[in-house]
């Protein structure tokens, strides 16, 4: 059984269709990319995982369970963690607190024992932290803990969401992008980490990626969307070589 | 050479107490692209937003065809016709793409001018005329890209600042922004101040190049120059890289700081 | 040593509203009072001792009221209190004037909890608002024969001393009370209510409402064509501005008060001889509460210098009560005694006839 | 007939709400800052007025006075935003909420500090006049209202979708950093709007001074208009005359038959009801943002 | 400038940062509990008076501050909580169940509320919550019965381990019941911002997108919000009624919910610090004015009501020059100061000079 199922799904706004009949799985373990033209609806693929949107037909599975019966804040219980295209984070809070907010699913205190601060909270708190300091250091943040968001350098937030992600311990990881805004070597870092995401942390991992270095570096399977519907699946080599992805997507020169 | 149009003198910018750009000086000449290079967090955005006015200088000169535009406001700099196009899209997101790319010929006057500029950008960006009625806030985050680009264009600007235009675009886009860009720079000679993290392709498109780290400016040079430094290639072109990182995972460390 | 009274000062206070919505009434009102304490200063006080008058401002609001009681027992520790506003604000002040036994003077409101238990150290001027209805309604009944009677007020104690006067001379003038409405302060426009009354057959309404509110309801109704319907204030209605509205929007409305209006009467000595030293003590033509404030601290006056040099709260409380006199300016005679702290119990109607008030009945 | 005759006197009153709706819209919609003291705006409107026509004043005859008096609340308004509110230009829009309500206290001590806290009422060429259509009676001020709110809503909304200076100012509102980057002159289109809101109120005080009275404290009509505009949904300008004849039609019909101590509750019984079912009011101008 | 090293996590989660702070926090403590043998009976009140408004500070705080959700409303709740305590005391509840028992209730009142409140932002939660405050009014004069309607209802001390406390009988004792409700009020906020919940509340007002991805249940998180809120905002109603010792609908009008909000505001939203600053501004500048009005009198001679409605005035005007001078707020403008003499010689003189800043539309979601 795969990990992510996704069987028929079309969404419309008004007229237009975002994603149009769409099937595909994601295997437990594997880096998973989407590419496909700008508007393609990669990042609404997301938005129907995280339940943002209710799709107007077909099926998604999430590890057995039927993800359409979820709310939207149940999908992170799951396991599923996610960053947004265009950074969603908690501006006016450090990127520790970020983080923390990340832990809120493991959170098992209750309003009492938070407001007296019992020692079980005090306890959970001190676990807490000690899982975010492991992304800290495995994302190179140190510098940044006690820094606000709203004065981060754009690369930088890139990477908190990812950390955030991370700290919610999940099982899938949504990457939307997370390599626009980055310099060459940031992005060379950022192949490593999704490498060591998915072979340290076992963590299955599905991307939305410009960056085609990127994405035939760490990718197993590739699917390539255009007008919302599937144009190939397939290891990276296979869609880039792909002469429907090369003339909607990559362009001659790629 | 000539006379640069842009010149910016020992510029400090602040964001409170936190010094973000550390006296930096650089030329922009009439009919260039100047291409600014720099890990994140160097200073590229706040440079750029204190040369549009968006940002006050603390310290420091910028003159623009010859007059002083530090700390003017910013609808003023577009006046001159310096027009930025920032990073993160920032388009209108309640008005539709319509309406976002009149309001970016805002400062003009000629009604023609703005009917043709608006068909150069849809041809440029087919999509966006098939979503001329769609609320730009709910464009993709391409599309948006394209829309703050066009909108850009609109403006009919002397010199445009580009702060990473390829952000979010189809690998196919990025090649088609680029060689948008080169016809600009080409047929109408509009000069261009380029950051991008895209530093091939930004290198390849300019004439000059600047680094910056921390704030600094580390390193400056023809662009044809910098692309054969061998720090360049390493940090910013990623060349080798692909080879010579598969197997070690340290990094070089940069040698300016 | 009593508190307030020092060996040449004697501070009096007052919670009032300075800028709420009976501003109207508690700024002319404070500005008569000070006329008087000006000039009794300047004449060297009373048995040597100046008069402070300090003023807080309550806004109309119960938490400004406190806070201004607070100041003004506890810092500025008054002797007395004279001419406080407002019905709710009076009311929970007694819970701080009564254990410390501050006299409460001449509060402006006409409320019969105004001399609720224990009712030594209080003492109003005049009649209450339930006197004040009452007497209105057996009056309008008997004159043009009504057979309905109806309230339209604010729902407050004001609003609701109001309605049980009305009723009580409904039952008296052996007619039925049918209908009310209630407003809030905010409320400009009564075509619903009035039509509702209309409805409901209304001869007779009487009104508890702010003042601007009042003026548009007699407006309203003339506009709707209920020329019959009669319109009745009390002492909260009774200022010279709603008499004085332009285009006689105001002509043919009632109000039944305790004291007689100003303006008509400006020939007469006493108010000539008001108007005149108002005037030159202010630039201004005083208005009716000017007097009304004035002649409260007129009685303020008398009863200290009645009290004696040895200024006590029992020596004043005693001399309140010893108060007998023809106030001619409000045109009352006021006694007070042991059992008798209310000044003066006649209640007057008057009526708009081109922008002046006339007195058309007396009890 | 009798329902008629409240209907049509609902209507006239649900255009004053409506003008005072309408400046508290023009305001967000240009700067997404809500003016608390758009109500006291009208009331100072009104007095300004009565000081230059009334004879007790200045005693100028009214149809000169009028341009006069909208002149002055332009000049206040643009005032306003050029000496305060634009100093909080890009801090948090509560800061300017707290800081209109402020104005209102302020506004309210002025006005009676100048003219008194007693009510007065404009002396005007429509007083007294009226229109009979059937048995159904219209006071020439109503009348007036009915067709100046009209007139002005219409107006103001070609102006925001029309013209190239509305749709700069519904950028600004928008975002004002990329209304910079367009080259929109954000505070001077703001000090415009402010100046705009102050001629409108000034509208809105003339009007209701001459349909009745004002006092300093005729401002706090200013919530009850407040809420009108939220349930057109704040942002719309045909929304805001739309909350502004709901909330006075409601008026009329709640005293005339629901009991005493209930019939005030209907027009903020009705906001609540809206609210529930439409959380961004009858013409909304909320989205849900794309991620 | 005190550089802190940090050796272990319990030192970020602790609510203090070192030795230093906690003394200085514990004597500003020590100082206020010992101001009934060096304040007189008249500015013991108002300190009294403020420590309430402090507490239902903390209350909207919570609330407008950490959760984003702007009430106007929140009068309604101070009345709800105070009506109940009286009311249960008039039933014969011993205050130390009924006080509690009137803020539990008010926060379930909360809940109430919150459930059609949940779809509404910014303007329309304002404006849905001052309706509420509106109606608020109206139900107490129509519930006559229980609430007394116009005519109110009074309160008399109340006993507390055979100790009477009373606002003006025993203003020391009633002050201590103040003070200890506050500290405790305080000692649960900073519990909750420093676990979970109090960080979910940010989430929700940050991003409401993102906090759904990180699994915050919205509506859960903004119901318990409001009902910790409301709870608090309960306690401070009780109180402010005990302190007024006599109230009715008019004593919690919509112009104290407004009023409420300005003071969190001035004081600086999202701050503990905030919520007391903001409450001596509010709860003791009007008095302030009244008292000044007399040397300024002196000085300029004259009887004591110069101009009507000038301290409103006046009131208005600081206000404005409040949010004029810091639109942060008043904690914002205490770090700086703070940060100045910790810096002390080495600061800039630009370094708070407030960079441009630009605002985007809060109409997306
Ligand atoms: N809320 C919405 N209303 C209307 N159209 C929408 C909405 N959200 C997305 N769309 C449209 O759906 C299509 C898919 O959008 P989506 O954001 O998924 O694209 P994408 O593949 O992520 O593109 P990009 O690479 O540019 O981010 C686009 O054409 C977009 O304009
Ligand atoms: N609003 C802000 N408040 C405080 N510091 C800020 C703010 N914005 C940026 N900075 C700081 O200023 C420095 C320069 O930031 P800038 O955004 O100019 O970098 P950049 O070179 O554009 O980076 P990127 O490539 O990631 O966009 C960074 O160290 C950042 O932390
Ligand atoms: C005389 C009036 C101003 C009194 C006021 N209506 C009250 O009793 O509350
Ligand atoms: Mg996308
Ligand atoms: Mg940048």
């Amino acid at each position: 059984m795969s990990l992510l199922e996704f069987e028929n799904v079309t969404l419309k706004f008004g007229g237009l269709t975002a994603v149009n009949d769409l099937s595909f799985e994601v295997e437990e373990g594997e880096v998973f990319a989407i590419v496909g033209p700008n508007g393609a609806g990669k990042s609404t693929v997301f938005n129907l995982i995280s339940r943002f949107y209710d799709p107007y037909a077909g099926k998604i599975r999430y590890d057995g369970h039927d993800l359409l019966k979820a709310k939207p804040s149940g999908v992170a219980a799951y396991g599923v963690a996610r960053t947004f295209q265009n950074i969603e984070l908690f501006e006016h809070a450090t990127v520790l607190q970020n983080l923390l907010v990340g832990r809120h699913r493991h959170r098992k205190s209750n309003m009492l024992s938070e407001v007296l601060f019992l020692p079980s909270a005090r306890r959970q708190e001190l676990e807490n932290r000690e899982k975010v300091e492991e992304i800290i250091d495995f994302l190179d943040l140190q510098a940044f803990r006690d820094k606000m968001i709203s004065g981060l350098p754009y690369g930088v937030r890139k990477v908190v969401e990812v950390a955030r992600a991370l700290a919610t311990d999940p099982k899938l990881l949504l990457l939307d992008e997370p390599a626009s805004g980055l310099s060459v070597e940031e992005t060379t870092d950022m192949r490593w980490w999704i490498d060591d995401i998915r072979r340290q942390m076992g963590i299955t991992v599905l991307m939305v990626e410009h960056d085609m270095g990127l994405v035939s570096g760490v990718s197993d399977r590739v699917l390539a969307m255009a007008d919302g519907a599937k144009l190939a699946l397939g290891t990276p080599a296979e869609v880039q070589s792909h002469p429907a992805v090369v003339e909607a997507y990559l362009g001659k020169a790629s | 050479m000539s006379e640069p149009i842009l010149t910016i003198r020992n510029i400090e910018s602040f964001y409170g107490p936190i010094m973000a750009i550390r006296g930096v000086s650089l030329d922009v000449h009439q009919g260039q692209i100047v291409s600014i290079l720099g890990a994140n967090g160097a200073g590229k955005t706040t440079l750029m937003k204190t040369v549009s006015g968006v940002m006050d200088p603390e310290k420091g000169k910028i003159t623009f065809e010859g007059d002083e535009i530090q700390g003017s406001e910013p609808h003023k700099v577009v006046q001159k016709g310096i027009v930025h196009v920032p990073e993160g899209r920032e388009v209108f997101p309640l008005l539709t793409v319509d309406e976002n790319l009149s309001l970016g010929a805002y400062t003009l006057k000629d009604k023609g001018q703005v009917d043709h500029d608006r068909d150069l950008v849809f041809s440029y960006f087919p999509i966006l005329k098939e979503r001329r009625n769609q609320e730009a806030g709910t464009l993709s985050g391409g599309q948006q890209q394209m829309l703050a680009i066009g909108r850009g264009l609109m403006a009919s600007p002397k010199i445009m600042l580009l702060d990473e235009p390829s952000l979010g675009l189809s690998p196919l886009l990025v090649q088609e922004i680029f060689g948008i860009l080169k016809r600009l720079n080409d047929e109408q000679s509009m000069t261009m101040m380029l950051v991008e993290q895209n530093a091939n392709a930004a290198l390849e498109l300019a004439h000059h190049g600047y680094v910056m780290e921390v704030g600094r400016i580390v390193m400056d040079g023809a662009a044809d120059v910098l692309m054969r430094s061998e720090d360049i290639q390493n940090f910013y072109l990623g060349v080798q890289e692909e080879g010579a990182r598969e197997n070690r995972r340290w990094k070089r460390k940069k040698t300016w700081r | 040593q009593t508190q307030g009274v020092t060996d040449d000062e004697i501070i009096i206070g007052s919670v009032n509203d300075l800028s709420g919505i009976f501003a109207a009434v508690g700024v002319p009102a404070t500005k008569g009072a000070n006329v008087v304490f000006d000039r009794v200063n300047a004449n060297g006080g009373v048995h040597g001792r100046t008069i402070r008058y300090v003023v807080e401002d309550n806004g109309y609001q119960m938490p400004r009221a406190m806070q201004g009681y607070n100041k003004l027992l506890n810092r500025d520790k008054v002797f007395a209190m004279l001419q406080s506003l407002g019905t709710p604000m009076n009311v929970a002040g007694f819970k701080l004037l009564d254990p410390k036994g501050i006299p409460n003077v001449a509060p402006l409101s006409a409320a019969r909890q105004m001399l609720q238990e224990p009712m030594d150290n209080k003492f109003t001027a005049f009649s209450t608002y339930f006197d004040q209805s009452r007497v209105g309604v057996k009056y309008l009944a008997g004159e043009f024969g009504g057979q309905s009677v109806c309230s339209m007020y604010l729902p407050t104690d004001f609003g609701a001393e109001i309605v049980e006067g009305t009723k009580a001379g409904a039952e008296e003038a052996g007619i039925t009370f049918v209908a009310e409405t209630t407003h809030k302060p905010d409320e400009t426009d009564f075509v619903g209510s009035l039509s509702k009354l209309k409805e409901e057959g209304c001869d007779i309404v009487t009104i508890a409402l702010g003042v601007r509110q009042a003026i548009t309801v007699v407006g309203t109704a003339k506009k709707m064509g209920l020329t019959d319907m009669k319109f009745l204030g009390t002492s909260a209605s009774f200022l010279t501005v709603v008499a004085q509205v332009p285009g006689g929007v105001t002509d043919g409305f009632y109000a039944a008060a305790s004291w007689q209006d100003l303006w008509s009467r400006a020939e007469d000595p006493a108010p000539a001889a008001f108007i005149e030293e108002y005037r030159a003590a202010t630039g201004e033509d005083p208005v009716g509460f000017a007097m009304l404030g004035y002649s409260a601290a007129e009685t303020m006056i008398k009863a200290l210098e009645a009290a004696g040099p040895d200024l006590t709260q029992e020596s004043f409380i005693a001399a309140m009560e010893t108060l007998d006199y023809q106030d001619e300016l409000v045109g009352n005679h006021m006694t007070f005694g042991p059992d008798d702290h209310q000044g003066a119990d006649s209640v007057y109607v008057n009526v708009v006839e081109n922008g002046a008030w006339k007195m058309v009945y007396e009890e | 007939m009798d329902n008629a005759q409240l209907l049509i006197s609902g209507l006239a009153n649900g255009c004053v709400y409506g003008l005072i709706a309408l400046g508290f819209v023009l305001i967000y919609k240009a700067t997404e800052a809500v003016n608390f003291a758009q109500g006291d705006f009208m009331m100072l409107g009104a007095f300004v007025t009565i000081g230059l026509t009334n004879t007790e004043y200045m005693g100028l005859p009214f149809w000169l006075a009028l341009p006069i008096s909208l002149g002055i609340m332009g000049a206040l308004g643009y005032l306003l935003d050029r000496l305060i509110i634009r100093r909080l230009f890009g801090e948090s829009q509560t800061a300017v909420v707290i800081l209109t309500i402020a104005l209102g206290f302020v506004i309210r001590f002025a006005a009676g500090l100048i003219w008194g806290h007693e009510p007065q009422t404009l002396q005007n060429p429509l007083a007294g006049k009226e229109v009979r259509f059937g048995g159904l009676v219209l006071g020439m001020e109503d009348v007036a209202v009915i067709v100046v709110t009209i007139l002005l809503t219409w107006g103001l909304y070609v102006f925001f979708s029309r013209t190239k200076l509305g749709l700069a100012m519904q950028g600004a509102s928008q975002n004002q950093l990329a209304a910079y980057y367009m080259g929109i002159p954000v505070k001077r289109v703001q000090g415009f709007i402010w100046a705009l809101a102050g001629v409108v109120a000034g509208i809105a005080g003339i009007l209701f001074a001459a349909k009745g009275s004002v006092d300093p404290t005729t401002g706090l009509l200013g919530i009850k208009a407040f809420a009108a505009a939220v349930i057109g949904g704040f942002g719309s300008l045909p929304g805001a005359l739309a909350g502004g004849l709901i909330v006075g039609v409601i008026e009329p019909f709640a005293s005339r038959y629901i009991a005493a101590g209930y019939s005030q509750i209907a027009p903020y019984a009705l906001l609540l009801a809206v609210l529930i079912f439409r959380p961004n009011g009858l013409f909304s101008q909320v989205r849900v943002k794309k991620v | 400038m005190r550089i802190v090293f940090k050796t272990n996590y319990m030192q970020d989660i602790r609510p203090w940062k070192d030795a230093y702070q906690l003394c200085l926090y514990l004597i500003l403590l020590a100082v206020v509990a010992t101001a009934p043998w060096w304040l007189d009976d008249f500015y013991l009140g108002e300190l009294t008076n403020v420590l309430i408004w402090a507490i239902a500070g903390l209350g909207l705080m919570i609330l407008t501050g950490h959760t984003g959700q702007v009430s106007l409303g929140h009068a309604a709740f101070l009345a709800f909580g105070c009506y109940a305590n009286v009311i249960l005391l008039e039933a014969g509840v011993p205050f130390l169940i009924a006080f509690p028992l009137a803020g539990i209730l008010t926060g379930l009142a909360g809940v109430t509320v919150a459930i059609p409140a949940l779809r509404l932002h910014g303007i329309y939660l304002a404006i849905f919550t001052m309706a509420l405050s509106i109606l608020m009014d109206d139900v107490i004069v129509l519930a006559e019965p229980i609430t007394g309607g116009v005519a109110g209802k009074y309160l008399g001390g109340v006993e507390i381990f055979g100790f009477l406390v009373d606002r003006w009988g025993t203003p020391v004792q009633f002050f201590w019941l103040v003070l200890s409700v506050a500290v405790l009020v305080t000692l649960g906020y900073i519990n909750l911002l420093r676990a979970p919940l109090g960080r979910s509340f940010i989430a929700v007002r940050d991003s409401e997108v993102s906090a759904q991805a990180m699994g915050v249940d919205i509506a859960r998180t903004k119901m318990i919000s409001f009902a910790l809120s409301c709870a608090v905002s309960g306690w401070a109603g009780a109180l402010m009624g005990m302190f007024s010792g006599a109230f009715n609908n008019e004593t919690f009008s919509v112009l104290i919910s407004i009023q409420l909000l300005m003071m969190i505001v001035i004081g600086g939203l999202g701050s503990i610090h905030g919520a007391f600053l903001g409450a001596i501004v509010i709860g003791f500048l009007p008095q302030f004015l009244s008292i000044s009005k007399e040397y300024v009198g002196a000085v300029f001679g004259g009887n004591t009501v110069a101009i009507p409605g000038l301290e409103f005035g006046i009131f208005g005007m600081i206000l404005i020059a409040f949010i004029l001078f810091e639109p942060m707020g008043l904690y914002g403008r205490w770090l700086k100061i703070r940060t100045w003499f910790e810096l002390f010689p080495f600061y800039r003189k630009d370094m708070f000079k407030r960079q441009k800043s630009y605002l985007k539309t809060e109409r997306l979601r």
